[in-house]
This record gives C-alpha cells, structure tokens and sequence, in this order.
C-alpha cells in the first residue's frame, strides 16, 4: 500500500471550508495546506459547508479586485490524487447553486451523510 | 444615509440587522462577501426584494465578478464600480458599515 | 470632498485593506482629497515593511506607500494598536529598548486623536473591516 | 458654548458597538477611542446593538481568561461627559437580559428610534 | 467526536450549523463567544435546549464568567475548565472546530 | 498523549490564541505532550518579538516563548503565511533583503508540510482561530 511504503500507517484527513472566498483569505490558505500535504500520501478529503461552497463556483472574474482567482486550483486537485470532494446539499440549496455551478466534480451529500464523513475521520483542518 | 455591508447573509446577522436599522430612502451597499445577498433565488433573496420596497440597494460590481455572480444578481439592484462607491459616500450624510 | 478612512484589518487577510484601497485610489481618480488614512486595530498590520507576498500577488503595503507617495497622503498607524501587534518605527523602537523597527515608508504612528480629527475635518468618514 | 470655545463647531459622533467582550478586542479599543475622543468636545453618543450589548453586562469576572475586565471603565465615562448612551432594546431582549443587568444607566430605544439616532449624526465609527 | 464552537449564536450561524452536523451522542464544547448559547431565556436557548436531547453540551467556565454569566447557564449544560477541555479532547478521537 | 495544535489567529484581536494558550497549559499540568504548535493565517504574528503590550495586560508573545522555554515546546510559524504578513526570522531577512527581522525567542519559520506531520504524528489536533 501506498500509505505504509511512506513509512506509516496513512491517517485521514479532512479539510472543512466554511468561508466564502476573496472576503477573507482563509479558502486560499486553506488549498495551500491541501497541495503541500498532498505529497504526505495520506486519505485525505475536502469538505465544503455553508459559504465554503461558494470558493467552487464558475465565472470567477477577479481582475477587478486584483487579487488572483484561485478556483482554477481546484481542478490540479486531481493530479495530486484528492479526489473526495464533499459539498453540503443544503448549502448548495440555500445559495440558490447546483452542482453544475461548480468548477470540478464533486459529490453532493445530505447534513447526515456528512455528518456520518466528519465522524470517520483523524485529523480535521477547519479553516 | 449610507449603509454597507460586508458579510455573507448566510453565516452573519450582519444584513439583518443593517436592514432592521435603514430608513425609508436609505441607501445599502452590498460589498466584499456582503455582495452573496444580490443573488437571485437563494435563501434570502425575498428577504432582500422585501427590502426593495423602502429602499435602494447596490451591491459593488468587482466583488460580484470575483464571485461569479455576474449574471445571477436579482432585479431591482444596482451595481457600482469604486467611483460609484465614492459617489454614494458624497451623495449622503453618513455612512454606517455593518462589519 | 475631503474623505476619512478607518481601517480595522490587516493585510491578505481580509478583504478590508483592499477595498480601501481601491476606495481611496477611486476618490483621488474623482478629484476628491484624501484628509488622512487611520489604521486601527488589525489594520496597523498594514504598515509593516516586512511584508514578502508572492511575485504573483499584489503587494499591499507597497501600494498603500506608493499612493502615499504620489499624492501625499497621510497614513497614520495607530500607537496603542501598533504596541500591542508589534509595529514601530525607529523612534518607538529606541525609546522600548527593541533592537528592530517596521514601519514602512509613507506611514507614521501617533495617537488615537488623529482618527477623531479625521472624523471632525473630513466630510465623509469611511470604516472599512471585518 | 463649549463646542465653540474648542474653536470649532461640534459634530455628532455615534461609535456603534455590536461585538461581545473578549472574543475579540473591539469592544475594547473601541472605548479607547471613545475616551480619548471625549476632550475634543464634540457630541458624542454610543450605541450598543446586538452583540454590544453584552460589552455593558454585570457580574464579568475575567480572572480565568486572563485579561483585563474592562467594563468597570464605562462607569468612567460620565465623567468625561460622555452621557448619552443608547442600548437597542430587542438585543437585550433576545439575549434574556434587561437595563438592570448592565453596569451603567442607559436609555433602552427601539430599532425605530434607534434608526432614527443614526440618522442624526454626522461621524459613525462602527468596531 | 468533539465540536466547539467559538462564536456568539446571535450573529453567526456557527452554532446552527455545528447541531446540524453533531451526531447522536457527540459532544459539543462552547468556548470564547459561543458561551453564550448556554445561557437560559435568550431566543437560541429552546434551540439548544432541544440539542441536549441528543448531545453532550458543555462550556468553558472562564469564558462564562468573563461574560458574567455564571449564574444564567441554563440545566444541562456541564461546565468545564481548561483542564476538562482538554479531558474532553482526550475522550473524543476528532475535534472539529466550527470557527 | 500528544497534541498537535493549530493557531489561525493574531495577539490580542481574537480569544483563539489566548485560548489556545491557556489548553496547551492545562494539557502540560495533565502530564500531555505538546508535539507542536503551529501558527497560521495571522496567528504567525503570534511570533513578532516587537509587541509592547500596555504594562497592565498580559504579553502574548512572551508567555508563548516562555512556555517554549519551560517546556521545549516547538512553536513553529508557516513561512507562506508569514512572508505575506511581515514576519521573519535573520536568516529570512537577508534572503529577502530587509533590514530588520521580528521573530520572538523559542519560535521558528518552517513549512505547512510541520502542520501535516503534526497532524500525523499527534494522537489529536485542535484547530484555535476566529
């Protein structure tokens, strides 16, 4: 297995965002530490609730804020092997979006599956 | 008088309670994450079309484009650019933000 | 119209420092005047010049200088805020008896006065924060 | 009058407080500016919305956190003049608490007159 | 699995949201401005209320009194202090932390 | 057991790292281990030695080193994080070019990839911020 060849027994990790992007930059220091830990070969997943959902969404134009736009990051996700992307039915709902808003694919799960998620995991990063 | 707000109607109180303290002819400047309340067919959109009615909200156009909402800002709110910001600072006696 | 601008956050973090910013950049642009800028709070975070962002991403305390610079504006770093979020200039350093400084150039520190001032000589006085 | 005599003539400012104590510094350095604000002799007022209110609450006992308990200093405020201090009564109300349970006289207002107070003032400096 | 909230429940959703993911049995630690969703008579308190039925709700003591809320903690949630947070993280394989 | 904790916010403007603070204690006086502290977001200006707190309050950034120092806890600031917000060490500053650097005793500039072996390597990790 890919986690002992490392040297251990894989751990899971879950990122929980829950900040829209841009107003704050905890989305984008958020996916920093996704990327870097990516390499750590361990069972990572990415959850998105409440206005966390919001840092996937298409038709990101940030030229106007001069900041970077960093949506386009997550779709590198894949060539780092984090696959599990979980979106909170309820946000998406809420904000009027569907999964069809977002810039990659992602698993949209009740507040129970979710909960059910948060629950199996080691480690959890809530930014 | 001028009111902004700068969070998200979705996590904050903060558009709440600006709307529970503007007046009649008001004006509300929706920016930052604040702009996520212009939205079309969310959860507080009737909360702010009701708000419409008495007065006049503006969400700020380069937040909404950071935010990809450029075609899904409701009916009746209109967008501004920095200047426009500026120019409604001059337009009224002062401003409340609801940070 | 003579503008007063508070600002409460630091840098990167949230988006306050820039919209001001922009604000700011967007007046002068109209003709308006700039009276001062007032950086309280997190916002003293703004006047370090320490700052090394990545090469792809904007450099906010340099531009705030650089405004600073071009059209004379007044940045003044608050000195109760500033002592507690470890900002100074050499003046502040000496007299702490700290063996570094940080302010970056085009702002000051000085008391909370200064943001009261703000508020009775500007015509309009805007606050930008979390 | 006194505005005149500071060589000027008074505004009105209204600091709008509407955090809680000690989650975070606002409401602190916010009464900081009130203070040092008081000697330029302008018309100041103070509204506590939301939140603020519990800036204002008895009883605060900050020996475990640590910190300083600052709510003491706003008894000190009359004697800078500063005297007009208005609570929003639905705040109170949702937070179970009434004009007994805080440290200092206040007039409770409701959101109408309170808008109103807004409405009236030249400087708003909001924390 | 341990959940602590940090925010007041009368201006962010934190709270909210943390009972909406909390499972049977989860514990739930108040801590800094989210103490004050202990206290009793307020307008969140039936909602926490009606959480205690299914998990553990304790808050952090120093926070509680430097809030002045020593003697308005409602029945059923446990206070703890520095020392039974960290029991408390001993005791749950996972914290999640609803910032 | 070990304990991997996670400061996402600065000195003084939010409770998280006094908090935190304050649960790294009890944990030691409960016989716990500390494996690491790691300050991100604005919790890096945890690290800046330039603080002047008011004499009557208590100085952040000092009782961080000092508990470092008792307890040779690894207090480790994110280096990405930093360089956007001011903070460096010497060896920083002169990679960087600046004249000055502010980082507190018993603190040191390291990469994220320290928070994910924290993560591994602690039996729990407990996230401080706002």
């Amino acid at each position: 297995m890919t986690e002992e060849s490392a040297g251990g027994i894989a751990k899971k990790f879950l990122y929980v965002n829950r900040r829209a992007p841009y107003g704050s930059i905890y989305g984008l220091e958020s996916l920093e530490v996704v990327l870097i830990g990516a390499a750590f070969e361990q069972d990572v997943s990415l959850a998105f609730l409440g206005d966390g959902v919001f840092q996937l969404t298409k038709g990101q134009d940030t030229k106007g804020l001069e900041v970077k736009n960093f949506s386009p990051t997550f779709r590198a996700l894949e060539d780092y092997d984090v696959t599990k992307l979980y979106v909170e039915k309820e946000a998406l709902e809420a904000r009027g979006l569907s999964a069809a808003d977002l810039v990659v694919p992602v698993e949209v799960v009740s507040a129970q599956r979710m909960a059910e998620i948060m629950e199996a995991q080691d480690v959890i990063l809530s930014f | 008088m001028l009111h902004t707000v700068n969070k998200s109607p979705f996590e904050h109180r903060a558009l709440e309670t600006c709307l529970k303290f503007a007046r009649q002819g008001a004006a509300v400047l929706l920016i930052e994450d604040g702009v996520y309340a212009a939205a079309r067919d969310t959860a507080v959109a009737e909360q702010v079309q009701e708000a419409l009615k008495t007065v006049s909200i503006y969400a700020l156009k380069p937040d909404v484009e950071a935010r990809g909402m450029q075609n899904r800002v409701m009916d009746g709110v209109r967008l501004v650019d920095y200047g426009g910001f500026v120019d409604l600072v001059v337009e009224h006696n002062a401003v409340q933000s609801w940070l | 119209m003579k503008f007063g601008i508070l600002v409460n956050e630091g840098p990167y973090t949230h988006e306050a420092s820039d919209t001001a910013y922009q604000f700011v950049r967007a007046a002068l642009a109209k003709g308006h005047q700039i009276y001062r800028v007032f950086f309280y709070h997190d916002g003293v975070n703004n006047g370090t010049r320490l700052t090394v962002p990545p090469q792809d991403d904007r450099n906010i305390v340099k531009r705030w200088s650089e405004l600073a610079a071009e059209h004379k504006l007044d940045l003044v770093v608050c000195i109760a805020a500033a002592q507690r979020r470890g900002l100074m200039d050499a003046a502040e350093a000496k007299r702490n008896g700290k063996d570094a400084h940080n302010l970056a150039p085009g702002f000051r520190i000085s008391g909370l006065g200064q943001l009261i001032e703000a508020g009775i000589q500007a015509d309009r006085l805007v606050v930008f924060g979390d």
